[in-house]
C-alpha cells in the first residue's frame, strides 16, 4: 500500500524519533511512504491567528497540490498538521468558492489542487488501513504485562470528529496498544489537551495541563504513554523534569510515539525504536520485555 | 374500483387515536404495530404533564373503543413492506412476525412460570428481565403472551408448550406476508429516544448512573424494574443529589437539530417524581430555555414554588466520574451567577429528545423529510400522511391533535377518490 | 473561570463592533451563538480565562469593544477543539478565535505573550517555509525582552536536556525551494480575502 | 326482559383448581333455575364459544352469563350480536386469583357472584337506539379566522354542508392583520404568505359552504344533529339547523393600556405585536410618531404574559411572533438593528430553524428583565435592563420602535364577568332552595361559565361552553384534547389554548373532524366519546318527578333543560350515558334499558349475608368501571390477595350511585360499603368530570341519615383510586375491613 507522506517541521527536529519509527514500522506492514517533495510548514496552529484561515489554508494547500498528481493518501503525523491539511482539503471538497479562490491564489505558483486525495492520520491508516488482526500477526515481541496509558491527544481525533473516532472517548489508540499485546489501562484524560500552544509563550500552562495528564495516567496504573501527537510526546516527556521541579512531584512516566512500541513489538532493530530520543528514560519500563539500551 | 379502507401504520397513542375516530365516523380501519401489544411509548411513561396522570387511564379508554368497534382490525407484531398504487387504491405489503403464541393464549401465565431462561427486558429499557415467554406488562393489549427467539432455548426446550393446557404455543410459527387494498394511509410509527451515547460527554452507556429521562419513566413506575422507587442503578442505593440535563441531544447541531418541545417538561415532571420520593434530596435542572408553553407555565411555576429544585441557566457540558463511588460531577457554566460550577450527583437524567421513527427507517414510499428526518408537511404522495411525532416532536395532547386531525386528512382522500 | 464583571456600566448595546467581527472570515459565526455555555465548560484552559467564549460574544454582542480587546479569551485558546466540537450551533470557536487574534494583532493589541508568539512562529514559517523552534524562540525572546529572557534561563535544563537527546538541532533546517513562490502564494491569498471581506 | 338465561362457567386459567365448579353449577341450574348451564375447560376456546352458540341457536336464549374471565379479555369471543345480552361473570382476577384457593369464602364469593349477575340478567335488556327525527349533519363553524376558515374548508372537503359565521365584514380574522405568516413547513426557516385571498377564494367557491359575515349568533338551541341557531345579519334573524359546532372564535391581543410600565401610552413608538404587524402591511417599517424609516427596533418578550399581574399563563405565540416581526425589518433593512428581550426564547419544535434564521440575520436575542423604557432625543427610545447572562446592567438607546409582545387572551374570557354553572344559582335562589331542602339536594361544585355572548346557548346550566381555566374552554384530558363538556360542541385554535397559527390550523382539522363523528354518530343514536357507540340512553318517568332540579343541575354535560313547570326537558342526543342524573333523581325514575337503580338494587339483593354468629363480614364495594375496576383485574393479575368478604358491583361511573343502594345495603345486614371512583378536585380523573365527587356528597348527606339510625356512618366510605393503584388496592381494603371490625357487625342483621 503507497501513500504520500506529510511529515511536518517538528518531526524533522523535537519529534525525530516519531520518523524515524514509523519508516520501518510502515515498512514492516507493507505500508511505502513517499515523502511530499518540498514541503512547506502548515502553518500550525498559529498562522491563522495571524494572516486568517483562508490564508492559511492555501499556504496548507500548496502541499496538497503538490502530492496530488501521485494520487495517493497522504498520511500525517503531526496533529497539527493533520489537522490543517485534513480541513483544508475537506473545505476544498465541500465548499466550491473557498476552492475557486484558494485555486486562484496557487496559480501565482503554477500550482493547483482539484481535492482527489484524502488526508490520513496515522492511527486512522494502522487501524483501518493495514487492520488490527494484520498488526497482530506481526507482533513478534507482545508487549505482555505492559501498562500503557494511550494518550490521544486533541487535534488528532477532533480536528475532523467522527472521521475515523470517537473526538472525545476515542478507543482505536487502546485497540492499537491491546493489539501489541499491552494492557491499555482506563485513561479519562487520553484525549485532554496538554496546552502545547502555549509552551513558549506561558509554560506554565503547558506544565499545569501536562500534570493533570501525567497524574491521570500514574493513578491509573500505566507505567508509559504512548502517543500520535509530537506536541504530547515533547510536553509530557520534556517537560515532565520541570512540572516534577515546579510542583514538586516525583513523576517518571516515559512517552513513546506509538511507533517506537510497535517497533518493540515487532521486534525491529534498536535505530528503528529510536529510543535513546527519550528524555525519561523507558529503559526500566521496558526492562521485562528485555528491551536494553 | 376505490377502496375506503384507511390504513395505519402504528399503534402509539397517534396511530390508535388516527384509527379509532376514523372508525367512529364510520370508515373500515387496518391498525399495524411492530410491536407485540398497542400503545407504543406511552405505556412505558409513568405520568403525563402537568396532570401527573397515568396513562393507561386514557389507553383503557382507547382500547374500550376498539373493542366495541368492529372496524378495527389490528395486526401487532406486523410491519409494513411495502406500498404501491395511488390514492384510493394502494396496495400494501404487511410482514407478520411470528408471536410463537396463538389466539388462544388467555394469559393465565403459566407458561412463563415455567420457562427455564430469561431475557433482558426492553420495555423497561434493560433495566431488569423478564423470561423468554413473557407478557409486555400487566396492561398489554391484546393481552397475550410473546416468546421472544432470541432468548428462547428453542427446540430443546418445551417447557411452556408442555405447561400449556389451551394448546396456545406454536414454535413453528413463521412469519407472513399478507397483500391488503386501502385507499390511504396514515403514517404514526412515532419516535425514538435519541441515542445518547452519541453524546460523548455525557457518558451514558459508560457510567451506569448516567440514565435517560425515558428510562426515569420506568424507574418512577410502580410497574417497573424498581416497583417505583427512583434508585441509582449502579448500587440501588437511594437519591440524595439528583440532575436533570436538558437538551441532551436537542437543539444541537451535532445531533438533533430541532427542540424535542417535551422535555422541559418532562424533566420538570420528573422534578416531582423525585421530590414525592425523596423530601430532602438536592434536585438541579440545568437548562437553555425553559419551555413550558402555553398553561404549562402553571406546572413550572408550581415547581418552582414548591419543589425546591435548583435552575442552573446554562448548559451542562461535561460530566466525569468517580469510578471509586460512580459519583458523578456535573460541569456547568452558571450564567446568572457567572461561574464554572463543579456538582457532584449520584444520579444524572438526560433529558434526551424524541428522534422520528422515520429517521431511521423511511415510509416505504416517495415522501419528502425535513433535516431531522421528520415526514415535510406538504405530502409527496398524495394519500398518504404523517400524524404525531413522525411529523413534529410533540407531546400527547399534540400528538392526539395531530392523529385527529389525519384522521380526517385520511377521510377525505378515500371520499375525494370516490366523488371521482 | 475569572469572575470579571463587566467595569463601566451599564453596558450600552452598539453593534458597530459587532458588524466589524461579523466581516470577518468566520465572524458571521458569532451571531448563531445561544448563549448555553458550552464552549465554557469544554475549554482546557477554562480556569484562566477572564471571559468565556460565550460571554465574549456577549461582550462583541454589546460593543464593548475595549473589554472584548484587552480580555485573553483568544489568545487562552489552546485550538483543541473541544468547544468547536461540542457548539450545539456549530459554531467553529476555534477558527472564530483565530479570526478575533488576527484582528487584535493587526489593532496592535499585542500585550499578551502569544502574540508575540504567533508573530514569532508566524515570520519563522513566513520566511523560511518551515519552522525551527530554535529561530522561534529567538524572535519571540527578542520580541518579549528581558523578563522573558530571564524566564528562558529557567528553562535551560529543558534545553541542555533536548540537546542532550539530540532534539534541538542548532543549525536551522534549509529553506525550501519553493519559498519565494510560496510567500507569493500567500500574499496573493491575503490579498484575495481581503477584497472577500470587503 | 330477559327470559331465557344461559350459564356458561370456565374452569380454565386456574378456576378448576381453585373453585367447586359443580357447586357454582349448583347454584346457577338449581337455586337461580338458569334453564342452560354448562361449563368447559377452555371457553374462550372455538370448542367453547360453540358450545355457547350451539345453544343460542337451539334455545333462543336470550341472556348468556360468561362465568370466568373480567370482560376486559377474550371480548370478542363472546359477541354474540345484538340481540343476545352478554353479562361477563369475573371469577377469573376477582376470585381465582386474587383470593384463597378452594377456601369456603372464596366459593362463597364466587357463587355470590353468579347469583348476583343472575338477578342482573332478570333486568338487564338490550338497548335500542333513540333516532331523532330530521337530523341535520351540517358542521356549523363560529369564527371565521385561520382555525375556523379551515375547520370549514376541511369538512367540506370531506363533503359535508358546512355554515360559517363570521362577526366582522370579511372573513380572515387575524390573518386580515398580518403580514406574513411563521414558517409552518419544512425548512421551517421561511416566511410564509397569509394566502388570505387564496383561502377566501376556496371557502366562496366551495358549494357545501355557506358563509355569513357580519353576522353573530343569538341563540343556540337543541343539541347535536338538532341545533337550531339564530343568526343575526344586519337586521335580519336567519335560523339554521345544524348537527355540530366548531368554535373558532379566536382570541385577541392582552390590553395594552395595562402596559404603562413598559412605556405603552407613553410614547407613539412603543406598539404592540399588532400594530407591528399593520406597519408591516403598508409597506416600509416607520415610526409612528414621525414616520422616520426604523434603523433600530426592540422586542420585549413576555409583556403581559408569564406574569402574576396580568396574564399568568405563557400565550406561547410571541417568541415566534416576535422573531417572525424581527425579520420584517432585516428583510428592509439588513443593516437595521434589532433586539429581543426574553426570559426564555420558546421557539419549540421545529421553530427552532426559525430562531436560528433571525440569529443568522443578526437579531440580537437578549435574556433580561427590562427595567425601565424611557424617551431618548428625537422620539427615541431607551430600554434599561438587568442583562442575566452579562451579570450587568445593559441599556440599549435611539431605539425607533418598541414592539410589546402582549399575548392573548381568548374571546371566551370577555363580558359580563363571571356566570356560575346553575348548582350554585339553584342553591341560592330561593325556589330552587326549597326544592333542594325537600330532597337534601347536595350543593354541586359550580362550572364556570363566561357570558361571553359567543353562542349564546338555550342550555340551563349556562350560555357558553364552561371554562377550564383562564377563559379557555379548552379540554381538561391529555389523551383527549377535544374533550368537550358541551356534546357536539367543539373548541378550535387560539380560543382552546394558546397557541400559534401552525399549530391552529392542526387544530381547526381535528375539530372538524370531531364534529363530523358526532353527526353521523348522533345519526345512529350513538354516544360520543367517552361512551362511543353506546347507544342506551336515559328514560324519564316524568310522572314521578318532584321537579327537584337535581338531574338538571348535576348533569356534567348540559344535556337537561326545564320546562316551564321545572320538569327536566331531556335533550338525548347531547346525553353522554355517564348515569348521573340516575344516581342525581331521589325519585328514582331515571334508567336506562341495561342500567338501572332496580338492576344495581336486585344484584346487591342478591349475594347472601351470613348471619352475626358465622362472623363472616360482608363489604359491599361499588367500583367505577374506568379506572377502579380495571385496577382490581390488575391486582388479580398481579396474583394479589383481596381480602375475603368482598362483594365488587362496577358501576358506569359513581355519579349514578343512588343513595338507596346504600340504603338497601345497610338494610340487609351488610357490614361496609365502599365506594371506589377516580381522583376529583382540580386535576380529576374522573371521566365525566364530577361523578365521583357528586358521589362524596351524597354519601355526605345519608351519612346524617345513617347516624339517626343508629348505624355508624363510617360504615359507608368512598376512596379515589387511579387504575396504577392496584398495587395500594389490597392495603386499602384491609384498612377499610379494620375500620368494619371495629365498629362491629351491622346491627340489622338478621332484621
Amino acid at each position: 500500500m503507497r501513500y504520500s507522506v506529510y511529515p511536518g517541521c517538528s518531526l524533522e527536529a523535537t519529534a525525530l524519533s516519531y520518523m524515524k519509527s514509523l519508516e520501518p514500522v510502515a515498512e514492516a506492514l507493507g505500508m511505502h511512504l513517499e515523502e511530499i517533495p518540498d514541503w512547506n510548514c502548515c502553518g500550525a496552529s498559529v498562522a491563522s491567528g495571524v494572516v486568517g484561515d483562508f490564508a492559511q489554508q492555501v499556504m496548507t494547500a500548496r502541499n496538497l497540490a503538490l502530492a496530488e498528481e501521485k494520487g495517493l493518501d497522504i498520511l500525517v503525523a503531526c496533529s497539527s498538521c493533520y489537522m490543517n491539511m485534513g480541513l483544508t482539503n475537506k473545505r476544498f471538497k465541500d465548499d466550491a468558492h473557498f476552492a475557486k479562490l484558494a485555486n486562484e491564489a496557487l496559480a501565482v505558483g503554477g500550482l493547483k489542487y482539484n481535492g482527489t486525495l484524502r488526508v490520513r492520520q496515522i492511527v486512522d491508516a494502522l487501524v483501518n488501513d493495514i487492520g488490527l488482526d494484520k498488526i497482530k500477526a506481526r507482533v513478534k515481541r507482545p508487549l505482555t504485562g505492559l501498562k500503557v496509558a494511550g494518550y490521544v491527544g486533541c487535534q488528532t481525533v477532533r480536528a475532523l470528529p467522527w472521521e475515523y473516532d470517537d473526538p472525545e472517548r476515542p478507543v482505536l489508540l487502546d485497540q492499537l496498544v491491546e493489539a501489541l499485546g499491552a494492557t491499555a489501562v482506563p485513561f479519562p484524560m487520553k484525549a485532554r489537551c496538554c496546552g502545547s500552544s502555549h509552551a513558549i509563550a506561558q509554560t506554565e500552562i503547558v506544565l499545569d495541563c501536562s500534570r493533570e495528564i501525567l497524574e491521570s495516567a500514574r493513578s491509573n496504573g500505566a507505567s508509559m504513554m504512548v502517543t500520535p501527537c509530537p506536541m504530547c510526546q515533547l510536553n509530557i516527556d520534556a517537560y515532565q523534569g520541570m512540572i516534577n521541579k515546579t510542583y514538586n512531584t516525583n513523576y517518571a512516566i516515559p512517552t513513546l510515539f506509538i511507533t517506537q512500541l510497535m517497533a518493540i513489538a515487532f521486534d525491529l532493530p534498536p535505530e528503528a525504536s529510536a529510543l535513546k530520543y527519550c528524555i525519561v528514560s523507558p529503559y526500566e519500563a521496558l526492562a521485562p520485555l528485555g528491551v536494553g539500551k | 374500483m376505490v377502496n375506503n379502507t384507511i390504513l395505519v401504520v402504528g399503534g402509539g397513542i397517534s396511530g390508535l387515536t388516527t384509527a379509532i375516530e376514523a372508525s367512529e365516523v364510520g370508515c373500515e380501519v387496518i391498525l399495524v404495530e411492530k410491536n407485540a401489544y398497542l400503545g407504543g411509548k406511552v405505556t412505558q411513561i409513568n405520568q403525563y404533564f402537568p396532570k401527573l396522570c397515568p396513562p393507561n387511564c386514557g389507553l383503557e379508554i382507547n382500547f374500550k373503543r376498539i373493542k366495541n368497534n368492529p372496524k378495527i382490525k389490528c395486526y401487532t407484531m406486523a410491519e409494513v413492506e411495502n406500498i404501491s398504487g395511488q390514492e384510493g387504491d394502494f396496495d400494501v405489503t404487511i410482514k407478520i412476525n411470528p408471536r410463537y403464541v396463538n389466539e388462544n393464549c388467555t394469559a393465565c401465565g403459566k407458561c412463563a412460570e415455567a420457562c427455564p431462561v430469561e431475557r433482558s427486558n426492553d420495555f423497561n429499557y434493560g433495566l431488569d428481565k423478564t423470561k423468554a415467554i413473557y407478557l409486555p406488562h400487566e396492561f398489554a393489549f391484546p393481552a397475550k403472551y410473546v416468546i421472544d427467539p432470541k432468548a428462547c432455548a428453542g427446540s430443546g426446550c418445551t417447557k411452556c408448550a408442555d405447561v400449556c393446557q389451551y394448546g396456545a404455543i406454536e414454535p413453528a410459527m413463521e412469519a407472513k406476508t399478507v397483500t391488503i387494498k386501502v385507499g390511504s394511509v396514515v403514517w404514526a410509527t412515532g419516535w425514538n429516544p435519541y441515542d445518547a451515547s452519541k453524546i460523548s460527554c455525557y457518558g451514558f452507556g459508560v457510567y451506569p448512573n448516567v440514565i435517560s429521562n425515558v428510562m426515569m419513566e420506568r424507574m418512577a413506575a410502580v410497574n417497573g424494574p424498581t416497583k417505583g422507587k427512583i434508585v441509582r442503578p449502579s448500587d440501588g442505593k437511594e437519591i440524595k443529589n439528583i440532575a436533570f440535563i436538558q437538551c441532551a441531544g436537542s437543539r444541537d447541531e451535532n445531533h438533533i437539530h430541532a427542540c424535542s418541545s417535551v422535555c422541559c417538561m418532562a424533566s420538570l415532571k420528573q422534578v416531582t417524581y423525585v421530590r414525592e420520593q425523596y423530601p430532602d434530596a438536592k434536585i438541579a435542572v440545568y437548562y437553555i430555555d425553559i419551555r413550558a408553553r402555553g398553561k404549562h407555565e402553571d406546572f413550572y411555576v408550581k415547581v418552582q414554588n414548591e419543589m425546591n429544585a435548583v435552575f442552573i441557566k446554562g448548559k451542562a457540558g461535561e460530566i466525569k466520574e468517580d469510578p471509586a463511588t460512580n459519583d458523578l460531577i456535573v460541569i456547568a457554566e452558571d450564567q446568572i451567577n457567572q461561574v464554572l460550577t463543579e456538582e457532584k450527583y449520584d444520579l444524572v437524567v438526560l433529558a434526551t429528545g424524541m428522534q422520528p421513527a422515520t429517521a431511521l427507517s423511511k415510509v416505504p414510499a416517495a415522501m419528502s423529510y425535513d433535516e431531522d428526518g421528520f415526514l415535510a408537511s406538504d405530502p409527496a404522495s398524495p394519500g398518504i400522511y404523517g400524524a404525531g411525532c413522525v411529523s413534529k416532536p410533540a407531546d400527547v395532547a399534540a400528538a392526539v391533535q395531530d392523529a385527529t386531525a389525519a384522521a380526517l386528512r385520511a377521510i377525505q382522500s378515500v371520499r375525494r377518490r370516490n366523488n371521482g | 473561570m475569572v469572575d470579571n464583571k463587566i467595569s463601566s456600566a451599564p453596558i450600552k448595546y452598539d453593534n458597530t463592533f459587532a458588524k466589524e467581527i461579523y466581516s470577518l472570515e468566520n465572524g458571521h459565526y458569532v451571531k448563531m451563538c445561544m448563549q448555553c455555555g458550552m464552549c465554557a465548560v469544554s475549554c482546557a484552559t477554562r480556569q484562566i480565562m477572564d471571559y468565556s467564549p460565550r460571554r465574549l460574544f456577549n461582550l462583541i454582542r454589546a460593543g464593548k469593544k475595549e473589554e472584548f480587546m484587552r480580555s485573553n479569551t483568544m489568545w487562552m485558546c489552546t485550538t483543541c477543539c473541544m468547544c468547536k466540537v461540542r457548539c450545539p450551533r456549530g459554531i467553529p470557536l476555534v477558527d472564530v478565535m483565530h479570526d478575533l487574534k488576527a484582528l487584535a494583532l493587526k489593532q496592535g493589541y499585542v500585550e499578551y505573550p502569544q502574540a508575540a508568539f504567533y508573530q514569532a512562529m508566524w515570520a519563522e514559517a513566513f520566511g523560511r517555509g518551515r519552522v525551527f523552534e530554535g529561530g522561534i524562540m529567538a524572535r519571540f525572546y527578542l520580541k518579549r525582552g528581558w523578563n522573558e529572557i530571564k524566564k528562558a534561563l529557567g528553562m535551560k535544563d529543558l534545553g541542555m536536556e533536548m540537546l542532550k537527546h539530540g532534539r534541538m538541532p542548532i543549525v536551522p533546517p534549509r529553506k525550501i525551494k519553493g519559498l519565494k513562490s510560496l510567500q507569493q502564494i500567500i500574499q496573493r491569498a491575503q490579498s484575495l480575502q481581503e477584497k472577500e471581506a470587503k | 326482559m330477559a327470559k331465557k338465561t344461559g350459564v356458561f362457567i370456565c374452569s380454565g386459567c386456574g378456576i378448576g383448581e381453585s373453585l367447586d365448579v359443580d357447586a357454582l353449577v349448583k347454584v346457577a341450574a338449581k337455586e337461580c333455575k338458569a334453564p342452560v348451564c354448562k361449563t368447559n375447560g377452555f371457553l374462550c376456546g372455538k370448542e367453547g364459544v360453540e358450545l355457547i352458540k350451539q345453544d343460542i341457536a337451539a334455545g333462543e336464549l336470550d341472556c348468556v352469563l360468561v362465568v370466568g374471565c373480567s370482560n376486559r379479555v377474550n371480548y370478542e369471543a363472546f359477541d354474540f350480536g345484538p340481540s343476545v345480552v352478554v353479562e361477563r361473570v369475573n371469577i377469573r382476577e376477582q376470585v381465582a386469583w386474587s383470593q384463597q384457593p378452594n377456601d369456603e369464602d372464596t366459593q362463597a364469593m364466587a357463587e355470590d357472584y353468579i347469583r348476583m349477575y343472575m338477578a342482573k340478567a332478570k333486568t338487564v335488556e338490550a338497548p335500542e337506539p333513540y333516532i331523532a327525527e330530521n337530523l341535520s349533519k351540517t358542521i356549523m363553524v363560529v369564527g371565521g379566522g385561520l382555525a375556523g376558515m379551515t375547520a370549514a374548508i376541511e369538512a367540506a372537503k370531506a363533503n359535508y354542508q358546512v355554515l360559517l359565521v363570521e362577526k366582522e365584514a370579511a372573513l380572515g380574522g387575524w390573518l386580515n392583520k398580518v403580514y406574513k405568516l411563521a414558517p409552518v413547513k419544512a425548512p421551517h426557516t421561511e416566511l410564509e404568505d397569509t394566502n388570505l385571498e387564496a383561502r377566501i377564494a376556496e371557502i366562496n367557491d366551495n358549494p357545501n359552504i355557506k358563509v355569513y359575515t357580519s353576522a353573530v349568533i343569538e341563540k343556540t338551541a337543541g343539541g347535536p344533529g338538532l341545533f337550531d341557531v339564530t343568526i343575526k345579519q344586519n337586521g335580519n334573524e336567519i335560523i339554521e339547523r345544524a348537527g355540530a359546532i366548531v368554535l373558532a372564535t379566536g382570541a385577541v391581543p392582552y390590553n395594552p393600556e395595562k402596559l404603562g410600565h413598559l412605556g405603552f401610552g407613553m410614547s407613539p413608538n412603543v406598539i404592540t405585536q399588532s400594530m407591528f404587524e399593520e406597519i408591516a402591511k403598508k409597506g416600509t417599517i416607520t415610526r409612528p410618531s414621525d414616520g422616520k424609516e426604523v434603523k433600530k427596533i426592540a422586542f420585549i418578550q413576555c409583556a403581559g404574559s408569564r406574569d402574576q399581574e396580568h396574564l399568568p399563563y405563557c400565550s406561547a405565540a410571541c417568541c415566534i411572533e416576535s422573531i417572525k416581526q424581527s425579520l420584517y425589518l432585516k428583510e428592509q433593512d439588513p443593516e437595521a438593528q434589532a433586539y429581543v428581550f426574553y426570559k426564555d426564547i420558546r421557539s419549540s419544535g421545529q421553530y427552532e430553524h426559525f430562531y436560528k434564521k433571525a440569529q443568522m440575520a443578526g437579531v440580537m436575542f437578549i435574556k433580561g428583565d427590562v427595567t425601565d423604557v424611557s424617551e431618548g432625543d428625537e422620539g427615541t427610545l431607551v430600554i434599561e435592563a438587568d442583562d442575566l447572562l452579562m451579570g450587568d446592567k445593559t441599556m440599549a438607546d435611539e431605539i425607533d420602535l418598541i414592539v410589546l409582545a402582549n399575548g392573548m387572551v381568548p374571546t371566551t374570557a370577555f363580558e359580563e364577568g363571571v356566570y356560575m354553572g346553575l348548582g350554585a344559582v339553584a342553591a341560592v335562589t330561593e325556589g330552587a332552595g326549597e326544592a333542594a331542602a325537600s330532597c337534601d339536594a347536595p350543593a354541586v361544585p359550580p362550572a364556570t361559565i363566561i357570558k361571553s355572548n359567543i353562542l349564546n346557548l338555550q342550555y340551563r346550566q349556562g350560555p357558553e361552553l364552561p371554562d377550564l381555566k383562564y377563559g379557555f374552554p379548552d379540554s381538561h384530558y391529555i389523551c383527549f384534547p377535544y374533550e368537550t363538556r358541551r356534546t357536539g360542541i367543539y373548541a378550535a385554535g387560539s380560543v382552546r389554548r394558546p397557541m400559534d397559527m401552525g399549530q391552529s390550523v392542526g387544530d381547526g382539522v381535528g375539530a372538524a373532524l370531531k364534529a363530523i363523528q358526532c353527526v353521523e354518530l348522533t345519526e345512529q343514536g350513538a354516544a360520543v366519546h367517552p361512551r362511543a357507540l353506546d347507544i342506551s340512553f336515559p328514560d324519564f318517568q316524568l310522572t314521578r318527578c318532584t321537579q327537584c332540579k337535581r338531574c338538571t343541575d348535576e348533569c356534567p354535560f348540559g344535556a337537561i333543560n326545564e320546562d316551564e313547570k321545572g320538569n327536566p326537558l331531556i335533550n338525548p342526543t347531547r346525553c353522554r350515558r355517564c348515569s348521573t342524573c340516575m344516581g342525581a333523581c331521589p325519585e328514582r325514575i331515571i334508567s336506562f334499558k341495561n342500567y338501572s337503580v332496580p338492576m344495581i338494587g336486585n344484584m346487591l339483593k342478591a349475594f347472601e349475608v351470613p348471619e352475626e354468629d358465622e362472623e363472616k363480614p360482608r363489604i359491599l364495594i361499588f367500583a367505577c368501571e374506568n379506572d377502579a375496576i380495571p385496577a382490581i383485574d390488575m391486582a388479580g393479575i398481579s396474583r394479589l390477595q383481596l381480602n375475603a368478604w368482598i362483594r365488587i358491583i362496577p358501576v358506569r361511573c359513581l355519579g349514578s350511585l343512588s343513595l338507596v343502594w346504600i340504603n338497601d345495603a345497610m338494610s340487609r345486614g351488610v357490614d361496609g360499603v365502599l365506594l371506589l371512583g377516580c381522583k376529583h378536585g382540580d386535576d380529576y380523573q374522573c371521566h365525566f368530570m364530577k361523578g365521583s365527587e357528586l358521589a362524596e356528597i351524597r354519601l355526605s348527606k345519608v351519612s346524617e341519615t345513617l347516624d339517626r339510625l343508629g348505624l355508624e356512618s363510617e360504615r359507608v366510605q368512598a376512596r379515589t383510586v387511579s387504575i396504577m393503584d392496584y398495587e395500594v388496592i389490597p392495603k386499602m381494603l384491609a384498612e377499610f375491613m379494620e375500620k368494619i371490625e371495629e365498629l362491629g357487625p351491622n346491627p340489622m342483621k338478621g332484621f
